[in-house]
């Protein structure tokens, strides 16, 4: 599709965007549409600022001595960009964006169930950051996004409360938002919109939605202890007093582990959403998918104990963990035959965000593998603690979340802006975050195996080479990432005009208008087809 | 929430047994049955929560969803606590020897 | 030491059965990577869009097929664990007869002691072909002895000790990583293993500064502190006879008999009150930061060495 | 009933919803799901107690016999009642009782007070005793004798485990309170009707988890094993 000309902006109809205008039409907004868009500015600054301490850690990582920074502050750069990049980035992204614009409009209402509460969760999102920046800013924290005592609660003397304080608020941001959501998609689905004509989107926020809702208090409770441990010394995680520092690491992976499942879900979601479009095919096995994606969050909460193999857990309770650490691995792996399986006699077209759902495929498929490395005990031994794990967590993450995260704005875009991207260089950007992501964290696989721990600041010359590519696959990767940011919001002013249904999708969100109007709907939609319905005997005309 | 109206005599009651309970786990305190302490204290206080739950919560003519998702977050506490005590339990247990036939593990407290 | 780039050195008994199973894990990944990537490819050109309006025939989906690809990855993922457990659980326990050796991690150095008396710091001198058992603690945060080339790796952690076994199959110099953060300098907590042939290390051993044995450190410290004066031989002071003590059961005033191991000596000097052996009142004061770490494993090497010898008779229950 | 009928009918009815059924069953599921967060928020605490109480339970026991048991078992009725003058509000906003409401929420609030009363008493009494963890430790004489079976040191552990739950519980009666000084102030305005009343159902069933929470604090933290 050549680029349209360059037409000004015509005088639209009336819809969520032009309804109002001024700061305080944004900053107290009730509409869920404008409270995604806030999330959206704000993630991504939070994304640049994690994004930019990559880039340093890897231009650090280039010679064995290390080229960039001291090693005090290198292990700062470690820790903030993983607190920055999980708490303020990966756990909103796809359902506080996408989730808090789309929920509504897939289930048929004008609203989320607590309009007021959506807005509290962001201003608790925003404090949350400004302590975390606070604490970047009055010296950094060095004792990695794990915050493992005793170092953490009596060693260390950088900002851990100050950090502390910013990761407990925002906890409450994704409780919250958790909240809205089930309570949303149980009461208030449109007419005739049952349980399984469902997009699988609904799905897969619903299951995040229970992990946020049951996990992230625990998080909370382990961080306050964390910071009353800092604070007074009162000896429960420090052993000079008889406390256990195991005990923290129960607590805290208890809600980090099922958090990796709050940040891959929701891009699950969003892939199958992508891939039943642009394959013109219903999902294969939709119940089967929908299920899995329950089973996910739910087994997710039994499988934390693969995180302390080799601290000192015990052989017997890591024999469990490790048993129950396989069997989470079946319902990922169902649903990546199942999105397989979509394709075959479909009509598939190439747009931009099916590239992006087919990039998380094989990467998704690649971290889900080699998971299975780091469940087996006798492995995890080895591989513990080195950088095969940071390889398979970045997999999951930024091959996995971030591709479906992007995947997902660029196929709600024409909704959510009512403007159209230039597909051709949507195409390119995806490519070369794909070239960019593999050889920045395929030769991380190698050095996790050859032994180069994690979070060093400097190494043994032998692993020079295979850094020197890691770091050269940042740049691409960080290339990659900037191309969306210009022409998505070139795309804002310049863009063709999108109708309702540029892609010619299923899914109530279609029906109403590109951008909707504030209400969503001239009035409540009545669901009579089952879930994408792309199916020749049923061609509604669209 | 257009829950049926309970008659105060009925909550009256269920205060009254609330009360009793409290004197009842107060008293067996005093008693000293070794372990079972714990279990009798928790057993005592489980049952008083059930009268809250049911009466003064009005969990009786609750929907089904309500009761499903309480029983879910008192069946998440319960796998949090039941595996990190799994670990405390068996960290003592040496690990098995090459032929798989230990001995009884050393009794802990 | 420069072998292939994309494989660490084999040097240890156990290194190759994990390597085994490392190489079978890699195997299955690139098998489902490949079939997955392959298919969709397959796929994307098959089945392009041909025309605009086209609208492919529904397709429910095929619970046989469903059954299929649950069963099949349920099956490989049940032989990978068996595999791995069985393999873990021989290569945690260390066999009988292995030479002990204390290590203590201390913040960002690794401070090593042989029976014998040698000590040294951030190098491990051990000989070829005999189980070496790692006894190791922690003077302050979480640490992790990570040698690659033997496949091992464990926490140190803070007041408790935890062991870890390998057995030397190659001789020369290999990395030892600290594998846990613990602050600033953790990239500088490394160190090597040397292992040597028998004959060269029992050299090495005798060259070395002709320190006193742990035991005799051990007994030193035991005088100073002053514990002979409760802990008569036979057992009439106010403590208990010290002699037979290490590694038979002891009954506790709480009525359990625990086996009186490395980690209830410890518990035993610096919080004693945590279990009384029968018969004894709680008196002993703590030795909580009287003795250094390696003051501390001197005194149990001194123990363990007393738990060899006979225990004088004395009458049962002395109150 | 078109659409904006319905709204002008019900004052209180949320443009988001289609009717006020629709709109109470949220708020019902709204409130549990809260209550649901709050106990893994209580939870992860009761964890580390529960781990830490079988670990160290000589210390535990000794140091609950410091806690004075009449004044828990007082302050458990009290909470007791305020949980039935709670329920008793909400049946008078249900039966449109105004007078009866304001008049039962004042008493929830004066239970609350008087609770809240005990517990800075007890509080006083921790450091009157100089058994506070960190702040001021250093028992000695007749408590020093009850700790000292199980290690000094991890004594500090029970007592911080006793000022962490019970002043966590404390936080959420003092929170509590706010909410019922707010919907005195509701009801005496007569925002409340049989048909629309759910802000006192809702700071009810929040009340209720705040006494269910006391009722496994008391016996967790005072009777621990048997007092012979």
């Amino acid at each position: 599709m050549s680029t349209a000309t360059l037409e000004p902006r015509v005088h639209a109809p009336r819809n969520y965007l032009n309804a109002d205008y001024g700061w305080k039409s944004w900053l107290f907004t009730l509409d869920h549409k404008r409270i995604a868009l806030l999330y959206l500015v704000s993630i991504t600054f939070f994304f640049v600022i994690g994004g930019s301490f990559a880039v340093l850690m890897r231009i650090h990582l280039v010679e064995p001595q290390g080229a960039l920074v001291q090693p005090e502050t290198y292990n700062k750069l470690f820790t903030l960009h993983g607190i920055v990049m999980i708490f303020f980035f990966l756990i909103p992204s796809i359902p506080a964006v996408l989730g808090n614009f789309l929920v509504p409009l897939m289930v048929g209402a004008r609203d989320l169930a607590f309009p007021k509460l959506n807005l509290l969760s962001w201003y608790i999102y925003i404090v949350g950051g400004l302590f975390t920046l606070y604490s970047a800013i009055a010296g950094g924290v060095d004792t990695g996004w794990t915050f493992y005592t005793p170092y953490s609660s009596t060693y260390s003397n950088t900002q851990v409360t100050a950090v502390a304080i910013g990761v407990f608020i925002t906890g409450f941001s994704s409780i919250l938002t958790g909240l809205n959501f089930i309570v949303t998609i149980h009461k208030m689905r449109a007419p005739g919109l049952t349980w399984f004509r469902m997009p699988l989107f609904l799905w897969a926020m619903y299951a995040t939605s229970i992990i946020m809702v049951l996990g992230t208090p625990v998080l909370a409770i382990t961080i306050f202890l964390l910071a009353l441990e800092h604070l007074f010394h009162v000896g429960i995680f420090s052993p000079a007093l008889g406390g256990d520092p195991l005990l923290f690491q129960h607590l805290f992976w208890f809600y980090s582990h099922p958090a990796v499942y709050i940040m891959i879900l929701p891009a699950m979601g969003v892939v199958s959403e992508i891939i039943a479009c642009f394959a013109r095919k219903r999902i294969f096995g939709y119940k089967i998918v929908a299920f899995s994606s329950v089973a996910i969050a739910v087994l997710g909460f039994l499988v934390w104990g693969h995180h302390m193999f080799v601290t000192g857990q015990s052989v017997y309770a890591g024999l469990i963990f490790s048993l129950l650490s396989f069997l989470v691995a079946i319902p990922s792996a169902i649903k990546v035959f199942n999105w397989t399986a979509t394709l075959y006699k479909g009509s598939i077209s190439y747009d931009a965000p099916m590239l992006y759902a087919l990039g998380f495929i094989g990467l998704f498929t690649m971290g889900g593998l080699t998971g299975l490395f780091l469940a087996s005990l006798a492995t995890d031994v080895h591989l513990n603690g080195t950088y095969f794990i940071v390889a398979h967590f970045h997999y999951i993450m930024v091959g996995g979340a971030v591709m479906g995260y992007l995947g997902g704005i660029h196929f709600w875009w024409p909704k959510i802006s009512g403007r159209k991207y230039p597909n051709m260089w949507a195409g390119i950007a995806a490519v070369i975050i794909f070239v960019g992501f593999n050889l920045t964290f395929f030769p991380q696989f190698i050095l996790g195996y050859l032994g180069m721990p994690r979070r060093y600041a400097f190494y043994p010359a032998e692993f020079q080479v295979l850094n020197v590519m890691s770091s050269a696959g940042a740049t691409v990767l960080g290339v990659g990432y900037l191309i969306p940011l210009i022409y998505l919001i070139w795309s804002m002013r310049y863009g063709p005009v999108a109708e309702p249904n540029p892609w010619g999708a299923t899914g109530l969100e279609w029906q109403t208008s590109s951008p909707p109007p504030t209400e969503n709907f001239a009035e409540i939609p009545v669901v009579t087809e089952e879930a994408y319905a792309y199916a020749p005997e049923e061609a509604a005309g669209d | 929430m257009s829950q049926p109206i309970v008659p105060q005599k009925t909550y009256l009651m269920v205060f009254l047994c609330l009360i009793g309970l409290t004197i009842l786990t107060t008293g067996v305190a005093f008693i000293d049955l070794g372990p079972y302490n714990t279990v009798a204290a928790l057993a005592i206080a489980f049952s008083k929560m059930l009268l809250v739950i049911l009466f003064f919560m009005g969990v009786r003519h609750s929907s089904g969803l309500v009761r499903v998702i309480l029983v879910a977050g008192f069946f998440w506490l319960a796998l949090l606590i039941a595996f990190t005590m799994s670990d405390y339990r068996t960290r003592a247990w040496t690990p098995a020897p090459d032929s798989w036939s230990s001995t009884a593990p050393p009794t802990h407290p | 030491m420069q072998s292939l780039p994309f494989q660490p050195e084999q040097a240890s008994t156990i290194a190759r059965s994990v390597d085994q199973l490392y190489f079978f894990l890699t195997a299955v990944t690139l098998f489902f990577t490949a079939l997955i990537f392959s298919i969709i490819f397959y796929f994307m050109i098959k089945y392009r869009r041909r025309a605009p309006g086209e609208r492919p025939k529904a397709i429910e989906g095929s619970f046989p097929l469903e059954v299929l690809w649950t069963a099949i990855p349920t099956l490989i993922v049940a032989v990978i664990f068996v595999w791995s457990s069985t393999l873990y659980f021989r290569n945690s326990e260390p066999p009988k007869g292995a030479m002990e050796i204390f290590v203590t991690g201390k913040q960002w150095m690794w401070k090593v002691e042989h029976p014998e008396g040698q000590r040294e710091i951030n190098e491990l001198h051990v000989p070829l072909g005999r189980p070496i058992k790692l006894t190791m603690t922690s003077e302050d945060v979480i640490h992790d002895f990570f040698v690659p080339a033997f496949r091992v790796k464990k926490d140190v952690l803070p007041g408790r000790f935890t062991t870890l076994w390998f057995e030397a199959t190659k001789v020369g110099t290999f990395h030892l990583f600290c594998a846990q953060y613990c602050g600033a300098f953790h990239a500088g907590m490394i160190g090597s293993i040397i292992v040597q042939e028998p004959d060269e290390y029992e050299s090495w051993l005798a060259g070395g500064a002709p320190g006193e044995s742990m035991e005799q450190a051990g007994a030193k410290v035991f005088q100073a502190s002053g514990c002979p004066t409760c802990h008569l031989a036979d057992g009439t002071g106010l403590g208990p006879s010290l002699l037979g003590v290490y590694g038979n059961p002891v009954k506790l005033t709480t009525g359990e008999t625990v086996t009186a191991d490395d980690a209830y000596m410890r518990e035993s000097i610096v919080l004693p009150k945590a279990k009384i052996v029968l018969g004894y009142s709680p008196i002993m004061p703590s030795f909580q930061g009287q003795m250094t770490e390696e003051q501390l494993n001197n005194v149990i090497a001194y123990l363990r060495a007393l738990g060899k010898a006979q225990p004088k008779p004395k009458e049962e229950g002395k109150q | 009933m078109t659409d904006a009928e319905a709204h002008a009918q019900h004052a209180g009815l949320a443009h988001q919803f289609e009717d006020l059924e629709q709109q109470q069953e949220a708020d019902a599921l709204g409130i549990w799901l809260f209550l649901v967060t709050e106990i893994m928020f209580f939870g992860g605490l009761f964890a580390a107690y529960a781990i830490y109480r079988w670990l160290y339970f000589g210390v535990f026991q000794g140091g609950s016999h410091i806690l004075d048991i009449r004044l828990g078992a007082a302050n458990t009725v009290v909470l007791l009642g305020s949980s039935l003058t709670m329920a008793l509000s909400v049946r008078s906003a249900q039966t449109g009782n105004r007078r009866a409401l304001v008049l039962f929420l004042v008493a929830t609030m004066i239970l609350g007070g008087i609770f809240l009363g005990v517990k800075a008493y007890e509080y006083n009494q921790k450091f009157v005793e100089h058994v506070v963890p960190s702040l001021d430790w250093a028992p000695e004489g007749q408590t020093l004798a009850r700790l000292s079976p199980g290690g000094l040191e991890h004594a500090q552990i029970y007592f911080f485990f006793y000022f962490a739950m019970t002043g966590l519980h404390a936080l959420h009666m003092i929170i509590g309170m706010g909410l019922l000084l707010w919907l005195v102030l509701r009801a005496r305005k007569d925002s409340f009707t049989p048909h629309y009343f759910a802000p006192v159902e809702v700071v009810g069933l929040y009340w209720h988890f705040v006494d269910i929470v006391w009722i496994f604090l008391f016996p967790l933290l005072y009777l621990i094993g048997g007092r012979y």
